[in-house]
């Protein structure tokens, strides 16, 4: 078995239009830059895929990664709990335009929704949101006393990750905080493609270091050195690069 | 009546419909004897339910580490990229559709695809496992099975009259005399073994079973 | 009007309650500040939601490593014992109960301890990170505010007019002129600034004090 | 902060009298011995702790571990998915004459309500069971076409726990399989008492390599060179040992 793939373009070549996409990261800590802009190339030469659907805890900064997706067009709806960041611009200039749709979700029950939609649980129940606007039309229900809003599984057609080392089998470790949402959404989509800055032979993850075992992952593309999203941020880049 | 299969045989005939690189999960027993007929050139990987993915075979007597076994508690040994996970991650690879093959064994099981393999019913010691979580999880759930009881009775049947373990799950079942799929609610006969007659296989089976054109020969090697 | 507590001040008052090896989050800003202010011989354990236990403080200008970072993306360092893990579990911590402490800013705090701090209505961008997840599995939920809004409006009220953050969750309030507890539905004044008068504190809070004996004086260093 | 308890007396002593205790462990793999027999010791010596709910995946092996504590006396009830072993005649012997409870869950069921109870989701919803007798009495929902039964969590006063390395502040990590239930445990119980094999300073776990964080742990006890219930069970071990 042989999970890598050996170009980012052709890592992202199945992405439909419509499609559902989670993006691993929180702000720029383990964001999968250059598989998004893969992604973002494949659009501008294509046209596809258009109209995507993209769950993150957050709503892209500055004009690369989640927001250049937005940028350029491709985004018709996001899912995250905190759409701000030091530059939100993208995002909220389309979403007060009425051209993007919001589907604000508290970021615990973002996760658990994700973690239930790969563990093949439909629908739990959470304390948080009782009571409160973004628990309206949801079911209710108490037990031992207390009320608790039920909440339904998320799952997606593809999940965009970037892990620190992988091995061809899908075995994936993360660097310190960048594991945040990866493992969770590695878990929950149809087609999981990865980013790997080491790859690795198979045991050369020793097996008690595993985080994201091989069985949630599709597709592995080797990386090396990715672009910190906060670093471009810092340095004003843009994707695609602005040329004179 | 005819010779059926032995168990290795039938464990063989199994292993034959599992691609390279798929996930498998393997019952207690007799499905585990799966692991050793795997094709020339195929690699599965195999789960086990207490925490390990793509795990080898049993270690020689005297060198087992007991930390290293299978949800039959029976030693195994690490092979590069095996990986170790909690249960809440284990289940979550099972309940979550991330297997493709399920392999059990079986009591009996219905023309509808409910399966009983986990009680006989409410003397002795119920125990359960995993067997209930793998047939709702994996994409396909297959029964390895003699065709009959002890006494001669289907257990192929109409409807289990045994507590069941799951409703509408099993997908195909290898059988000392046949392989047969289940589909809208109906066995399909797909292989019979050549020495048994139609005629005779259908008495065995406490079920109709269906054709979908003429079955093939259930051909295995000696063992 | 009297001259009521910084931030700064208001986050040292909270500081001086929390134990040692108590599990702490703090919310985006100006609630940052409280692990300045630990006691001598006191280390409470910070977490952030997106999957740190027992980080340090910021490092130097320049030398900022961006995936080692906090809730509100600021960057912060390894100790010894940190450790790190993927969102569900942090969550978990979150809301089955794990944290001592959590601690938050306030747009309005109701007498019954319902919190409004996510969103002032339908204007704008809303967004709500993980403070509805917080205000519903810390132990204790401590809100730090000004005891009124820039144009000096009541932010302690009877009832909540903006979107609420959680039902009857706040536990204790740090304010720039008081710390209040809620009990039973009630707000109970623990301790104001010797500088004010009870009527006036009264005045400049949207629903009735009750009193458990004389409050203490709030007493907090210059800074 | 230190949560090093020097006995393992001192670490089981709050045990009390009707306490549902979950005891990490699958089959040997991962049963913490020591922390079990101490606690029969004490009750040995005290009465107490008596009528104990055992929660695990088996009802023991033998004549140690849960085995043991079922054979001197001490529990009431246990919840499990799997009560057979290869010799599981102490357990079997009490249920056969009515003397201890049985509560039979599937093992993923078991599963996810422990990690349910320790991430504070009181129910949630699965495919397991749906239509068998282990779901007869449980809600049922139907979800995009399917159906599924509603489970809740599960939670104890006190989690016995083996891992291989621990350090003060409770970080611990686990050796191969012996993982198990044993990090879903320590979130769902009040008291988690851990016995580690090796004992080292904040720091000497890497930070990407803690399995369960501290703040799931309340009391660490060094075991050097723990006991295999497994090979206990082939020297034909008892607890406590009979003196001729």
């Amino acid at each position: 078995m042989d999970k890598r793939i050996s170009t980012l373009a052709d890592a992202v070549a199945g992405v439909k239009d419509g499609a559902t996409v989670m993006v691993g990261g929180f702000g720029g800590s383990g964001a999968p830059i250059e598989l998004m802009h893969a992604l973002i190339d494949r659009y501008l030469a294509t046209g596809r895929p258009a109209r995507l659907t993209v769950i993150n805890n957050n709503a892209g900064n500055g004009h690369v990664g989640i927001a250049a997706m937005i940028e350029q067009g491709m985004v018709a709806k996001v899912i995250c709990s905190f759409p701000r960041s030091a530059d939100p611009r993208v995002f909220t200039e389309r979403y007060l335009a009425g051209e993007i749709e919001l589907e604000l979700v508290p970021q615990g029950t973002l996760a658990e929704r994700i973690r239930a939609g790969g563990a093949g649980i439909p629908a739990f129940y959470t304390p948080t949101g009782f009571g409160t606007e973004l628990a309206m039309g949801k079911p209710v229900a108490e037990f031992d006393g207390r009320s608790y809003v039920q909440e339904r599984w998320l799952k997606a057609d593809v999940a965009l990750i970037k892990a620190e080392t992988g091995d061809r089998l899908g075995n994936l470790t993360y660097r310190m905080a960048a594991r945040n949402f990866a493992p969770l959404m590695a878990m929950a989509a149809t087609r999981t493609i990865v980013q790997v800055a080491q790859l690795v032979e198979p045991g050369g993850i020793e097996p008690e270091a595993v985080v994201t075992p091989g069985i949630f992952v599709d597709a592995v593309v080797h990386v090396p050195d990715p672009a910190q999203e906060e670093d471009l941020n810092r340095s004003g880049a843009r994707h695609p690069k602005v040329t004179a | 009546m005819t010779a059926g299969l032995t168990n290795a045989q039938i464990a063989w005939r199994a292993a034959q419909d599992i691609e390279d690189g798929a996930y498998v999960n393997l019952g207690i027993g007799f499905p585990e004897m799966v692991t050793r007929f795997q094709p020339d050139g195929r690699q599965a990987i195999f789960h086990t339910e207490n925490g390990i993915l793509g795990f080898g075979e049993a270690p020689p007597p005297g060198q087992e580490d007991w930390d290293l076994i299978n949800a039959g508690k029976k030693a195994v040994t690490l092979r590069p990229g095996t990986a170790f996970f909690d249960h809440a991650d284990s289940f979550a690879m099972v309940r979550g559709g991330h297997l493709d093959v399920a392999i059990l064994g079986a009591f009996q099981v219905a023309q509808n695809g409910d399966l009983a393999n986990w009680s006989t019913g409410p003397k002795g010691v119920p125990a359960v496992g995993g067997a209930m979580d793998l047939v709702h999880g994996a994409r396909r759930v297959a029964v390895l099975t003699d065709h009959v009881t002890r006494d001669g009775r289907p257990k192929l049947v109409d409807r289990c009259t045994l507590p069941l373990t799951g409703v509408g799950c099993v997908t195909r079942l290898y059988t000392s005399l046949a392989v047969i799929d289940i589909e809208g609610g109906r066995f399909i006969l797909r292989e019979k073994l050549p020495s048994i007659r139609l005629d005779d296989l259908q008495l065995l089976t406490g079920a109709v079973l269906h054709l979908d054109g003429t079955p093939a020969d259930l051909s295995v090697p000696e063992m």
